[in-house]
């Protein structure tokens, strides 16, 4: 991996580094940036915000219900047995399982989606630098291809306080 | 294949068995080749005979396969047999007709008890310090032969005592035989809650000397002078069934059920009017009773006819007995004893009941026979709805043993230390034989039992546990229990026909027990001077008693059929029944109400002590069954416990609680237990139930509670010479807080707790 | 003081992790000894017969189920507290929810091991799963003891999440901070995490759905709780406020245990920087408002009893109020009650010392409020003959001790692991030194809040 | 298909405890010991509950027998999450021990108390073991264990009946209590059968059930006893 970045010690050089490389004509896409915390009050901290996460856990609760229902109803009608003069498919206690399986499913649902676009490592997304964890913003490109490598370290160069460093 | 190799075979397939079943040593163990064939898992029914009380209940026994460990040549093994499993009572039987009592389902745990005794014994340590070594049956009757042999020699023969419980049935009959033969006084019968007073008392009033049938079933009104009839007297199933068919067997008519005692009995506790009078009064509320009915003119005085012209001015109307002057004596007002007087002359038929603690006390003969008369007044006797005695089947004369045997008839041992004095005294026999009584724990401390069995050189005990009594034995011959054994009655009362009770063994012996019937026909025969009782073993004597008997039905004899149904019943062939009636008696001072007299002062013991016979282990005699002592006692709820039952109103006056230990001290000793505040008992008076306290009778009963009867003063009623047990003056002190000797099954006293806040 | 900087954070938060001292193993030693008494116990329990227990009939539930509802009360504190405050975005949280989640996940791990302990044959505890036995035989769903497992279960599940996934960024801070063994496993635990924008945004949509999903399930969880109660027809069990009244004296009893918590942590982790007074202020009105609803529901349960009059009612209900278990009662309300009223309603008393006194006595009174809706009720149902009393054998005490030691002890084992305080969400706080905080005024507190 | 039912009638009642004791030799129930007993452990299926009522000397006391009342809306099957207790086709509150997990919700829930826990493995003295009725499964620690009706007796009955090519006839039925009941105060049978004796009794004016007000429904009937 051929990568160059640069580490800025506060979000206002770190904007600067990413406008700049956005000048030079890189898109988000190619854009890393790296935080030791959420940086939702600039600009970049902001990158690649939508998200389907929403409508995949109300997607995980509608099959958590399903399965809920499906388990109850089954479990019940299987062996039918008497208890109390209860109906066999009584609604009112059956309403708890499909509340509580419901919102397994949603939760379920979430962390999945969370791991599975977030967090399990991409190909070629390795850039990172431990200093981040003391503080500094890391800004970056991987493996550039339509800009030449002076030229992004002249743009992530050029914000106050920037160090660039470059991995082959 | 012969014997020897099949069994090793089954014991290999019972090792492989046993691997199948790892962990459990019982699967380890060999399984022998059973001596009889059963069936796995099909129930057999067959027909039994209680032996816990006189009333000779009728039993189905209810037989099914259990696989029991046995030693067989020197191997531990386990072989199935044929087990009891559940008693029931006979439907057909005449006495309980298929009902039975909370001890008599319990009866199947003394064959099955883990503390009998399983062989004879021998004593090998001090007396009472229940050391004993095994002894083979040969050798231990050699032992009692020569023992009786030395008597013989000796010309002593009369120096052999008897001590049985009582009942009168085949097996009375036959120690009757053995003694009278041997040319030993007839047995000594002790039971601490005996009925003597009654009998005695009926047979004055009726010519008959047993205890009445009552036919409560059809009665209308039924007075009870503290007869706790559905609980321990007489024949409480019997009573029971009456009473159920009593109370709602008629349609349309409902028996009313009035109680005079001072402590509620369980049978109390069922009455529509529970009337406290004071204690040893009793007699006076019968005769105002009578007084009441023959003034209102609803039955004339000499309707009682023999039975009213035992009392002293029954004939003038019982002037002395006018409902004011009973007030005045047994604290009953008078215009209850007005009411009820009326109610039982005109709501017939009415029965009076009395026995328990009424004919307990030293005025007991007069309270018995004040009742009889108020019987006898309104026409009770041998009437639907009123008094019955059962035809008593003669045994004597069903075996023809009415030739005078030799020897002059010698007086029975007595267990007191006075009395008259041409009596033996129990000191002074020779050899004793011990069969089922328990005086030891049942006779009060004064008559000083244990030091008069210290004098007796030589002690048999048929019994099957170590009770204290049997514990000072020096042989012990152990019985068979009474599934193991062939077993008869004859039901002194319970039934208006004439009934006797036969069963065979429902199954084999557990141990190497043997019936003492067969053993005292084996020691007759072994004699020097042979018994020559006719017969060889206890089955032929009962078959010889029965083939006496007509048979009910045309096909078979009276012996077959009655082995199969369990009893005979019907009426006695002339000759064969007791005297119907005994002849009136000599003329004598009619009787009149003497205040009773009471051990100890009034002032230093200020209440009266009843004890009573348990409802779960009567006498204590049955306290080693461990279903009985986790029973709830229907009025305490107690279990595995003994108690004393104080007024609420005394307990607080004296400071005690619920579950505080009191010592119950008289004149002669004391006793301590927890207390129980009941409503259902006077202010002046404490109860306690007897049956606990053993020093020594299995692991179920030893050490547990406390005996009452080591609190009675040695009074007796002077017209019968019976220890009048309700005539003891206790003082009641708290000892200490609750000790946790007192285990109730119930949470609470009272059904509306909130209403008693 | 100092505002502490990103590097500081670290070094504060990370240090309880790097180095260890003696008192780590002594208090390990202690709250692991007790533990280990209550696992013989428990094993004792098992071997010998569960009758070594003073569990008898008609009692058949006291002690065990009381530290069931107790725990899963306490387990209140965490998740619920938290994930309200994340949704209204309260600043103050952001050192308190950690510690608050992590009460919630161990509480919720103890309790539930007491329908296991409670169990007259726990070897079979898993006949309660709904899966396809041989037995062809599915748990009742009708029964509340599967609502139970379904409640539990979703609400553990949720709450591990819920306290696992802001871990992965602090995880990865370990990860940078060390070196050898601890290195390679914070490495793995941290799970690749770099903080890209994606993925910080998505951890925070996450865990804003998580918020809103646990609150319902928090809520739900002790109703059912409460329905193990409610749908037996006992005196005083058959009522329908139980519901509410079990969730609010959940939370109540969570916050008290939270507070707690807190105190402990600040004092012994020297987290003076970073659990203020104003936290303490701030839970401490909570407390104070929940004392007060739940004095309303005491209030409530106990007049309609007391209107209603019906007998087997007012039998339990005088036990109580003045006859066997009276002296227990009147101490519940003055823990639950009186203690904190009076401690957290006047502002004076409302200093850290004045809300971990408060707090203690508020976990007594509700532990003794669990007790005492249990036992007095299946000690008196309606026929007298069956009454009964209880008191614990040493069986049950010992458990019950050894599992407030367990929770210490777990408490102990995740600090010395996991940094106590959420550091990405602190540093993303941009927390103000507290010296820019205005002195607390009326304004200012409910600002906090943010409701 | 019958719905087995009880009549009690209090007026026969003695409270004599009979029926306690054959209880437990018909149905292998355990004596606990002094220790379990002072514990609150002791089992009885059938209890004969008494109750005081006034002050000496106008006092006066109730005997009820309680055992399992076969509720038809019985509090204790829904709550118990393995349908260890449930209801037969024949309305009986069937208790099945092997299903049982233990949970005893099934008695906190019974307003009779009519349900006792094994808090031991029940244990006999040898050889009071050869008595166990090997129709009655034993129990284990840790299970609930109550009154079934003698639900043994009632398939042993059904058995022997279909055999004969006949219907159960009323009263060929006893569970061991009322067998034994020696004033008769206990009768069981088909509720189902108008005919039947336990039918009369329990449309008796003198009937009433216990606790009716909790909605259990259960289906012994107790027939007051009067004055």
């Amino acid at each position: 991996m051929k990568a160059v970045y640069g580490l800025y010690p506060d979000g206002q050089s770190a904007q600067q580094a990413v406008n700049r490389l956005r000048a030079a004509g890189l898109t988000d896409r190619d854009i890393t940036v790296i935080s030791a915390q959420p940086m939702e009050d600039f600009e970049f901290g902001r990158m690649d915000d939508s998200t389907w996460m929403w409508w995949f856990a109300c997607l995980g609760g509608l099959i958590g219900m399903s399965v809920g229902l499906a388990l109850s109803w089954y479990t019940a009608t299987a062996w039918p047995m008497n208890v109390g003069g209860l109906p066999t498919f009584a609604w009112w206690p059956k309403l708890i399982i499909l509340f509580e399986m419901t919102m397994l499913g949603a939760i379920l649902a979430t962390v999945i989606t969370l791991v599975v676009s977030a967090i399990i490592p991409r190909k070629g997304q390795t850039l990172y630098d431990p200093e981040v964890t003391d503080g500094k913003i890391l800004v970056g490109v991987e493996d550039p291809i339509n800009v030449s490598l002076p030229a992004i370290e002249t743009a992530l160069s050029s914000p106050s306080g920037a160090r660039v460093k470059r991995t082959f | 294949m012969d014997r020897r190799s099949f069994i090793k075979l089954t014991a290999v397939t019972g090792a492989s068995a046993a691997l199948a079943s790892c962990g459990n040593p019982e699967n380890q163990l060999i399984r022998f080749v059973p001596d009889e064939d059963i069936v796995p898992g099909i129930a057999v029914w067959k027909p039994g005979v209680c032996p816990l009380c006189a009333a000779g209940c009728g039993l189905t026994v209810r037989v099914m396969d259990a696989d029991a460990e046995v030693v067989r040549n020197g191997q531990l093994g386990i072989v199935r047999i044929a087990a009891a499993k559940k008693l029931e009572g006979a439907p057909n039987h005449p006495v309980n007709r298929g009902g039975l009592c909370a001890r008599g389902q319990a009866a199947i745990q003394i064959t099955y008890h883990p503390d009998r005794i399983t062989q004879p014994l021998k004593r090998a340590g001090e007396r009472g310090d229940g050391r004993y070594e095994a002894i083979s049956w040969d050798d231990a009757l050699g032992e009692v032969v020569s023992r009786l042999d030395a008597l013989e020699a000796a010309g002593t023969q009369r120096a052999l005592a008897f001590l049985s419980r009582g009942g009168a049935g085949h097996r009375a009959a036959l120690i009757e035989q053995f003694l009278a033969r041997f040319g030993a006084p007839p047995p000594l019968v002790y039971e601490l809650f005996g009925d003597e007073v009654l009998r005695r008392a009926n047979a004055v009033s009726f010519g008959r000397e047993q205890l009445p049938t009552l036919d409560l079933a059809n009665a209308r009104f039924v007075l009870s002078f503290g007869a706790d009839f559905l609980g321990t007297w007489n024949s409480p199933v019997a009573q029971s069934v009456a009473y159920g068919a009593m109370r709602q067997g008629r349609p349309g008519i409902r028996g009313g059920f009035v109680q005079v005692e001072s402590r509620m009995s369980q049978t109390g506790a069922n009455a529509d009017e529970w009337i406290p009078a004071r204690p040893g009064t009793e007699g006076v509320l019968a005769l105002g009773l009578a007084h009441v009915i023959v003034a209102a003119g609803l039955r004339p005085a000499s309707a009682a006819s023999r039975a009213g012209a035992l009392i002293d001015g029954w004939s003038d109307g019982l002037q002395g007995y006018a409902p004011e002057q009973v007030e005045k004596i047994t604290g009953v007002a008078a215009a209850r004893v007005d009411r009820l007087g009326r109610q039982f002359a005109e709501m017939r038929p009415s029965v009076a009941i009395v026995a328990g603690p009424p004919l307990a006390h030293t005025n007991g003969f007069f309270t018995a026979v004040a009742v009889n008369a108020l019987n006898a007044l309104v026409g009770n006797i041998e009437q639907p709805g009123g008094v019955f005695f059962t035809p008593q089947l003669d045994l004597a004369a069903a075996l023809k043993m009415k030739t005078p045997v030799a020897g002059a008839p010698a007086p029975p041992f007595r267990l007191q230390p006075e009395g008259d004095e041409d009596d033996p005294h129990i000191g002074d026999a020779q050899v004793l034989f011990v069969d089922g009584a328990n005086p030891v724990f049942t006779a009060p401390r004064l008559w000083r039992i244990e030091q008069a069995l210290a004098k007796a050189p030589y002690i048999v005990s048929f019994g099957s546990f170590l009770d204290e009594t049997a514990v000072r034995a020096d042989l012990i011959l152990p019985d068979h229990s009474f599934l193991e054994a062939w077993s008869g009655a004859v039901p002194e009362s319970g039934a208006t026909v004439a009934v006797a009770s036969v069963a065979p063994p429902v199954m084999r012996p557990l141990y190497q027990t043997r019936a003492t019937p067969d053993v005292l026909l084996d020691i007759g025969r072994r004699l020097r001077r042979p018994l020559n009782l006719p017969w060889q073993t206890f089955e032929e004597m009962l078959a010889a008693a029965f083939a006496a008997l007509p048979s009910a039905t045309r096909d078979v004899d009276a012996w077959t059929d009655a082995q199969g149904k369990g009893m005979w019943s019907g009426t006695l062939p002339a000759g064969l029944g007791r005297a119907a009636s005994l002849p009136a008696p000599p003329a004598a001072r009619p009787l009149a109400y003497e205040a009773p007299s009471f051990d100890g002062d009034a002032g230093e013991y200020p209440f009266h002590f009843l004890p009573y016979p348990s409802t779960t282990f009567l006498d204590g005699s049955l306290a080693h069954l461990p279903w009985l002592q986790e029973m709830p006692d229907p009025l305490t709820s107690a279990m595995w416990s003994s108690w004393v039952e104080i007024n609420p109103a005394t307990a607080e006056r004296l400071g005690i609680g619920q579950g505080d230990v009191v010592e119950i001290a008289s004149a002669h000793g004391s006793v301590r237990a927890a207390a129980i505040l009941t409503p259902g008992i006077a202010p002046d008076m404490v109860a306690m139930p007897a049956g606990q306290g053993h020093r020594t009778f299995t692991r179920y009963a030893s050490g547990r509670g406390s005996n009452p009867v080591e609190v009675i003063a040695p009074v007796t009623e002077p017209a019968t010479g019976a220890l009048a047990w309700a005539a003891t003056r206790v003082r009641v002190t708290r000892v200490g807080p609750p000790d946790g000797s007192l285990i109730l099954f119930a949470g609470g006293m009272r059904e509306h707790p909130e209403e008693h806040r | 003081m100092t505002h502490p900087t990103g590097a500081r954070i670290n070094n504060d938060l990370i240090r309880p992790l790097l180095l260890t001292s003696w008192r780590f193993y002594l208090l390990v030693v202690f709250f692991g000894g007790f533990v280990v008494a209550g696992v013989i116990a428990w094993i004792s329990q098992m071997y010998y017969g569960f009758g070594i227990a003073g569990l008898k009939w008609p009692i058949y539930w006291a002690f065990y189920v009381t530290n069931f509802v107790f725990w899963i009360g306490i387990s209140h504190a965490g998740t619920l507290i938290s994930a309200i405050l994340r949704l209204v975005n309260a600043g103050w949280r952001r050192p308190v929810t950690r510690c608050a989640e992590v009460i919630t996940v161990f509480a919720l791990m103890i309790g539930a091991l007491f329908p296991l302990i409670h169990l007259g044959r726990p070897w079979l505890a898993f006949w309660l799963f709904p899966y396809p036995s041989e037995r062809l035989i599915w748990p009742n769903f009708r029964s509340p003891l599967v609502w139970d497992f379904f409640a539990i279960n979703t609400y553990l599940t949720g709450s591990t999440l819920f306290l696992l996934l802001p871990m992965i960024p602090d995880f990865a801070v370990v990860r940078d901070k060390s070196t050898g063994l601890r290195h390679r496993i914070y490495r793995v635990l941290a799970l690749g995490w770099r903080g890209t924008p994606k993925q910080w945004h998505r951890l925070e949509s996450a865990m804003q759905i998580m918020a809103i999903a646990i609150i319902p399930v928090a809520v739900s969880v002790h109703t059912v709780v409460s329905f193990d109660f409610s749908m037996a027809p006992i005196p005083m069990w058959n009522t329908t406020i139980f519901g509410p009244y079990f969730v609010a004296g959940a939370i109540f009893s969570g916050i008290a245990g939270l507070l707690i918590a807190m105190a402990v942590l600040r004092k012994f982790l020297h987290l003076e920087d970073y659990i203020h007074p104003v936290h303490f202020e701030n839970l401490g009105k909570l407390l104070l408002v929940m004392a007060l609803l739940w004095g309303y529901f005491v209030f409530n349960e106990r007049l309609v009893t007391y209107y209603g009059n019906g007998p087997a009612e007012m039998t339990v209900f005088w036990q109580t109020q003045r006859e066997s278990f009276a002296p227990l009662y009147w101490t519940m309300v003055t823990c639950n009650f009186v203690l904190p009223v009076v401690l957290m309603g006047i502002r004076r008393f409302r200093t850290i010392a004045g809300c971990v006194i408060a707090s203690f006595g508020v976990i007594l009174g509700m532990w003794l409020e669990r007790f005492l809706i249990i036992v007095p009720s299946l000690g008196h149902k309606y026929l007298p003959y069956s009454f009964g009393s209880y008191s614990p054998r040493p069986a049950e005490i010992v458990i019950t001790g050894a599992t407030f030691a367990a929770m210490a002890l777990l408490y102990v084992l995740f600090a010395k692991f996991v940094p106590i305080i959420s550091i990405w969400e602190l540093k993303a706080g941009e927390h103000p030194s507290p010296a820019l905080i205005p002195p607390a005024t009326a304004e200012h507190r409910l600002g906090e809040l943010h409701l | 298909m019958p719905r087995w039912g009880m009549a009690a009638d209090l007026d026969r009642c003695n409270g004599c405890g009979a029926c306690v004791v054959a209880c437990h030799a018909e149905n292998n129930i355990s004596t606990v010991g002094a220790g379990e007993a002072a514990r609150g452990r002791a089992k009885h299926w059938i209890r004969v509950e008494r109750y005081w009522e006034g002050d000496f000397p106008d006092v006066r006391v109730k005997f009820r027998p309680v055992l399992c009342q076969h509720c038809d809306n019985a509090p204790c099957e829904p709550v118990c999450p393995t349908y260890a207790s449930h209801h037969t086709e024949d309305g009986l509150n069937a208790q099945v021990y092997n299903r049982c997990i233990g949970t005893r919700y099934c008695a906190n829930a019974c307003p009779y108390n009519a349900r006792f826990f094994d808090f031991f493995n029940p244990s006999w003295d040898k050889p009071l073991h050869l008595q166990l009725n090997p129709d009655v499964s034993l129990r284990m620690v840790g299970v609930v264990e109550k009154c079934t009706f003698c639900v043994q007796r009632i398939n042993a009955a059904r058995v022997q009946a279909k055999a004969e090519g006949r219907g159960v006839r009323d009263g060929e039925i006893q569970p061991a209590c009322a067998q034994s009941c020696p004033s008769r105060a206990l009768v069981f049978g088909d509720l189902d059968d108008p005919e039947s004796e336990v039918s009369r009794l329990s449309r008796s004016p003198r009937g009433s059930k216990l606790l009716e007000d909790t909605g259990a429904r259960p289906k012994v009937t107790y027939l007051a006893r009067q004055a």
